[in-house]
């Protein structure tokens, strides 16, 4: 058990009368790639909501680095170390790409208010560090050109990966990604996948991956997460999962399970 | 683009210099706009009635009168601004203005600075002349002060209408009534009288009952509220539909004909305290009233008439002066004694305050009468 | 070295307020006076309207704060003491009150930005505009300030080096915020407050902050007005001057400083040379309003300063 | 008691008529999140259209008889310029805006209101038939019926002009609520109010609802006015400022968009300042509005009658 970075333990989360999220369990070692999969309405994003602070789980822990971050708020949660992109893009649109990652580097890189407004020497150097640590970010991302350029000119696909940028700059342990390859062409999202690869390689994250796309979780993923209706059905291996009956009856109906998922094996 | 909006406003601002047959320049600032508006209205009807008036006779030795009017918005800032612009690029020989104390008191610093002097029709604040035991020297009034006023009608409650009980209705944001309750308590008190109660509005409120409500609880003879006749029409009306049927007693602030128009018959048997009665046979009133109606198509309210004096004693002293400018014409100003203005006999006495008698009015069939005179 | 850089912009603006304060005629020096407290109070409200994106409508609560606070202090000090020359000691004791006054005013934008938290746009104008009268009704019936009269007999200490060096330390203090780290975290809470969270940027903490900066901002242009016009008045702090703040800001663009300063001299100035206009002068000056919101609906510069403007101007010129 | 009670009937009636403005702003609100911050001004307005509209047909004559008729005749006159006012306004300085962040609306608003008030100031104009600007004097407005006492309990006078304020401003609650939750015409102001652009695209005509929707608040901010005039017969340019701050607060207060919201909203708000004014300190009476608003967001944020609205991730 000792060694994870996240843990979360029987979380449940209840709006009204509705269970989101029953009993969700996940264990993250360290530069862990792990998939949560599910089908429309299982209960990922809210699942994620619940581990980065959105919302407090109404039952159950989350455990980062070995502190209990249920309660706390996002920001808090992440300076303990998860960072995370949204489904739906939710850049910071009126600012150029350097600024939505230096914001990302401002919780660990920032010093006092004062600082700035006297010019102090060491206002600069930090702002120094922030800027290279972004721009290096921005150049891994293959955005490097484009640090100028507002957030809201770029690319859908280039939007993408400035969020993943984004989250990198808060430097965190456990990068969280929800469906970063969401409307992408096959070529694009193979090439994200063996970035995302890249990334958990080079900054030793573990990363939490949410995705659609069974054929690319299978393929990347170390363990999966299955969910539906909130309640997790299956984890494992991908090979075992994708054999586990409980998952194909849930994510494809019983009938056309076995042919699709065979299909997208292939 | 900030050096030429520089350049523009310089160039717009520098007028040309005085030649030396062109008018005496009378400045003015009133609240042209803005809630007091109608005040400012007024100010600039009288002292423009004045001015009319006295050109028509010849001017000052065959010099004319004319009025640089500048609005104010009701702001203090703005009053200070205008003012400074009025004596600095304008070069008026006088600033005449402004009704409520807390504009005067923003511009008097700026008349005593640029050795202007000014003469405040309507401030009644004893501060707007003499801050800090120290008289102002360049800044006059032609109105009372809040202490005599006050005084007056606690004497003529006490004394005249032999009231012992009675409770006050004041207008919390506004100087002047703030100024009048207090000093009505003092003497009402010194006197013998008891003070029930003492509740307070704010000028612009439409609804008055919850106020008139409890003080009809509390029974009092006679309430006094010293407001403007905006707010006192209403308070009178609302007073009427509790049936609460003592007396209200105000301050000159109630001298309007608007008053009696949206007050009606509501006002009947109340008393205030005013310069000047329009009953008075004297012909400078009558005359007064009827130009003023000819020309404006209203009956003059006290704010006019004290504009109206404010300009005639300027007139008067620039005819005593040396010059109609500067150090002379301040101490010309000074020793104005028993002018005869519409609003009374005035004397300006060595806190620049002028020094005249009270009458007391008390409404009759929507009309002011003459009730009484009570000298200082 | 450093600080001499750091104070390079007041070191170089000193000396022309100060010819322009001699030579400047008088009506000109005051409106540049007015037109300096406007920048002052324009810039300051724009960190929170324009930086955090946060919708205050309540700055004249605050200059109210700073402005009865350091009319107090200077009241008190009146007299040098101790053999201090006058001069030094006027001085002195203005820099030492209008600080006092930007505490006061920064420790009650805490106050008012610390509940105000759970709410949103409208909701949040309306509260602070709430808090801007509750503030005037209190002084009103504080004998001790004055009541409705105010306090008069304010000594003469604010000239126009003062207002210049204020405005520029205000604007300074924007300029070098919004390049900051701490400025941008300020831009993404108003760009998306939950991606800012998620991103590890305090939200509630700058929301606080920026509201406790505006304010001390904002005490400062109140005590240096009300040391100019010698009277600390009610009547100058009414919701009527919020509403003409942020019509200041929203007119030079949402975010943008310049934009904020230029919009505040251009109204101030506008308004003066209108003054011959008597009652005309304010209905010029509202259909000027809808005018310039309809022909420039991002205010006159969006989000963006205008050396921007001329470094996209050079460029196109480049190419 | 009946210091108390008298102290309820006054509450009331002053809170009916914040009701009645609040009632305009909530409407305009729901449909455009706009806060119109000129809708105390057309309620200004509305009261001159009637004082010039009672003149012309002799209401402030000698000896006139009231009669049904033109007391009638003057609330639609007037409910139609300020429906007319409200148009324009909506049309000429609010929907060139439309798309834009809604603070740019907020500015113009702001504008169109000091236009009002200042334009309102002016002197008069010379040769129109009537006065107008009316100036800053204020005004009497003439009386179209007289006032009598209805019932009097414990020396407290219901007269029939409280009756007839809150009646007409009960009836004017519930037309509106029938509007809205059962006309054609209501759903299409939800559906604009709830996504304009997926409206339009259900064939709503998004322009003709707004317009509508402008018109109609405007107008009860214009009957609002009259029955104001009605029992306060003094009337300035600025008599809409406070009135339309307040009946915000109390439309906020009630959790504005909602219909009901804005009727106890109003009626607690008149209550509330009433008591204050009554038993405790009268001269924080205007504090006391915001105090009670800012307490109620704090507790309530979405006000009393308001609907929770969370933010999806």
């Amino acid at each position: 058990m000792s060694g994870a970075v996240l843990r979360a333990e029987d979380v449940t989360m209840r709006f009204g009368g509705l269970t989101a999220l029953s009993k969700f369990n996940i264990e993250l070692r360290p530069k862990e790639l792990v998939g949560l999969i599910g089908p429309n309405g299982a209960g990922k994003t809210t699942a994620f909501n619940a581990l980065s602070g959105v919302y407090a789980p109404t039952e159950g822990s989350v455990i980062l680095g070995g502190v209990r971050v249920n309660g706390l708020r996002p920001h808090q949660v992440c300076a303990l170390g998860i960072a995370r992109t949204f489904q739906n893009i939710r850049l910071f649109k009126n600012l150029s790409a350097l600024d939505n990652v230096r914001i990302a580097c401002h919780a660990r890189g920032h010093g006092p208010l004062w600082e700035p407004l006297l010019g102090t020497s060491g206002h600069e150097v930090r702002e120094g560090r922030m800027e290279a640590t972004a721009r290096e970010l921005l150049e891994v991302m293959g955005l490097g050109d484009l640090a100028d350029a507002q957030a809201k000119n770029l690319p859908y696909g280039l939007q993408r990966r400035l969020e993943i940028a984004r989250a990198l700059g808060a430097e965190p342990k456990v990068l969280c990604l929800d469906e970063p390859a969401a409307g992408m062409n096959a070529t694009e999202t193979a090439a994200l996948m063996s970035l995302i690869h890249d990334i958990r390689d080079r900054f030793g994250v573990a990363v939490l991956l949410i995705e659609h796309d069974m054929k690319l979780v299978m393929g990347i993923s170390e363990r999966l997460i299955v969910l539906d209706h909130g309640v997790t059905i299956s984890s494992g291996k991908p090979e075992d999962v994708r054999k586990d009956p409980k998952v194909i009856e849930a994510y494809l109906g019983v009938e056309d399970g076995h042919k699709a998922l065979d299909s997208e094996a292939a | 683009m900030k050096k030429t909006l520089s350049a523009l406003l310089a160039a717009a601002l520098l007028s040309s210099p005085a030649a030396a047959q062109d008018p005496i320049l009378i400045g003015v600032i009133g609240s042209l706009t803005g809630a007091e508006a109608t005040y400012g209205l007024s100010t600039r009807h009288g002292v423009e009635l004045a001015i009319e008036e006295l050109n028509s006779k010849g001017g000052l030795k065959g010099r004319m009168f004319a009025a640089k009017v500048y609005d104010d918005q009701g702001k203090p800032e703005e009053a200070a601004t205008a003012t400074t612009r009025l004596v600095s690029q304008d070069k008026v020989a006088i600033v005449l203005g402004e009704v409520a104390s807390s504009r005067s008191l923003a511009m008097a610093p700026i008349a005593e600075a640029n050795k202007v002097p000014m003469i405040t029709p309507s401030s009644t604040n004893p501060r707007v002349t003499k801050d800090g035991g120290k008289v102002r020297q360049w800044v006059f009034r032609v109105c009372f002060i809040d202490p005599f006023q006050g005084t007056v009608m606690a004497k003529w409650a006490r004394e005249s209408l032999k009231l012992e009980r009675v409770a006050i209705l004041r207008d919390v944001g506004n100087d002047y009534s703030m100024g009048l309750s207090d000093f009505f308590t003092a003497k009402f008190k010194e006197l013998g009288g008891t003070i029930l109660a003492d509740e307070s509005y704010k000028a612009g409120d439409q609804d008055f009952k919850a106020q008139l409500t409890s003080l009809k609880g509390k029974k009092p003879q006679a309430i006094y509220t010293p407001g403007y006749y905006t707010d006192v029409a209403l308070i009178a009306r609302q007073a009427r539909e509790l049936n609460m049927n003592m007396p209200l007693l105000g301050g000159d602030g109630w001298d309007s004909s608007k008053l009696y128009e949206i007050g009606g018959s509501a006002l009947d048997g109340y008393y205030f305290s005013n310069h000047y009665s329009t009953d008075d046979p004297s012909p400078a009133i009558q005359n007064f009233i009827k130009t003023y109606k000819a020309k404006y198509k209203e009956t003059p309210d006290a704010l006019a008439a004290l504009a109206y004096d404010a300009m005639l004693i300027t007139a008067d002293a620039m005819g005593r002066a040396t010059a109609p400018t500067g150090e002379p014409l301040r101490k010309a100003i000074a020793a104005t004694k028993g002018f005869k203005g519409v609003t009374g006999v005035i004397t300006l006495d060595a806190d620049h305050n002028a020094v005249k008698p009270a009458v007391i009015l008390k409404i009759t069939g929507k009309k002011p009468g003459y009730a009484g005179t009570i000298k200082p | 070295m450093r600080a001499l850089r750091s104070l390079a912009p007041f070191l170089l603006g000193a000396p022309v307020f100060w010819l322009v304060q001699c030579y400047a005629p008088p009506t000109l020096a005051i409106v540049l006076l007015m037109a300096g407290v406007n920048v002052i109070l324009a810039v300051s409200l724009n960190m929170v309207n324009g930086f955090t994106g946060q919708f205050s409508l309540g700055h004249a609560g605050f200059m109210a704060i700073g402005a009865y606070t350091t009319a107090k202090i200077t009241l008190a000090l009146g007299d040098p003491a101790g053999g201090v020359p006058p001069w030094l000691w006027s001085n002195g004791v203005f820099l030492l009150a209008l600080l006092a006054g930007m505490g006061l005013s920064a420790l009650m934008g805490l106050m008012v930005g610390v509940p105000s938290l759970r709410l949103r746009g409208d909701y949040l104008a309306i509260v602070t505009l709430g808090f801007n009268e509750i503030i005037r009704v209190l002084i009103e019936n504080v004998r001790w300030l004055g009541g409705a009269t105010g306090i008069s007999g304010v000594p003469p200490y604010t000239t126009l080096v003062w207002v210049g060096l204020a405005a520029l330390a205000t604007v300074v203090t924007a300029q070098r915020l919004l390049c900051s780290t701490h400025g941008r975290a300020m831009l993404s809470v108003r760009e998306d407050e939950v991606a800012a969270e998620a991103m590890g940027v305090d939200t509630v903490g700058y929301k606080v902050r920026a509201f406790a900066l505006s304010a001390a901002f904002a005490g400062l242009g109140g005590g240096l007005l009300g040391h100019y016009i010698l009277l600390v008045t009610p009547k100058s702090f009414t919701f009527v001057k919020s509403i003409e703040v942020v019509v200041m800001v929203v007119l030079g663009g949402m975010g943008s400083i310049s934009g904020a300063t230029l919009a505040a001299v251009l109204l101030t100035g506008a308004l003066e040379l209108m003054r011959g206009l008597d009652q005309y002068r304010m209905v010029m000056y509202s259909l000027l309003l809808v005018v310039l919101m309809l022909a420039r609906p991002t205010g006159l510069f969006g989000t963006r300063e205008i050396w921007e403007f001329w470094g996209a101007k050079k460029k196109k010129a480049a190419a | 008691m009946s210091e108390f009670l008298q102290h309820i009937v006054n509450g009331v009636s002053v809170g009916t008529n914040y009701a009645l403005i609040a009632l305009g702003y909530t409407m305009v609100y729901g449909v455009l999140k706009l806060i119109n911050f000129a809708h105390g001004d057309v309620y200004m307005v509305g009261a001159f259209a009637g004082y010039f509209i009672a003149h012309a047909i002799g209401v402030a004559a000698e000896g006139y008889e009231p009669s049904l008729f033109n007391t009638a005749l003057v609330f639609v006159g007037s409910m139609g310029v300020c429906a007319l006012l409200g148009y324009l306004i909506e049309r000429l300085a609010y929907r060139p805006l439309r798309d834009r962040p809604r603070l740019t609306s907020l500015i113009t608003a702001i504008g169109i209101s000091f236009l009002l008030e200042y334009g309102f100031q002016l002197p008069a104009w010379a040769g129109l038939p009537i006065e107008f600007p009316p100036g800053p004097s204020p005004r009497f407005f003439p009386e179209l019926f007289p006032r009598t006492v209805w019932l009097e309990v414990w020396d407290v006078a219901f007269s029939n002009y409280d009756v007839i304020a809150l009646g007409t401003a009960l009836a004017l609650m519930l037309a509106l609520q029938f509007i809205v939750y059962r006309t054609k015409f209501g759903v299409a102001m939800r559906a604009v109010s709830f996504d304009p652009n997926s409206a339009a695209l259900m064939g709503i005509p998004v322009d003709r609802v707004i317009s509508i929707t402008f018109a109609l608040g405007s107008a009860l901010a214009g009957a609002a006015a009259l029955l104001m005039a009605i029992s306060h017969p003094r009337i300035d340019p600025l008599m809409g400022m406070m009135p339309g701050l307040k009946a915000f607060v109390a439309a906020v207060f009630g959790g504005i968009g909602s219909v009901p919201g804005a009727m106890v909203g109003g009626i607690l708000l008149g209550l509330s300042e009433e008591m204050v004014a009554g038993y405790a300190l009268s001269s924080f009476r205007d504090a006391i509005a915001f105090a009670i608003l800012i307490g109620v967001l704090l507790v309530r944020p979405e006000g009393l009658f308001g609907r929770r609205t969370s933010e999806k991730v």
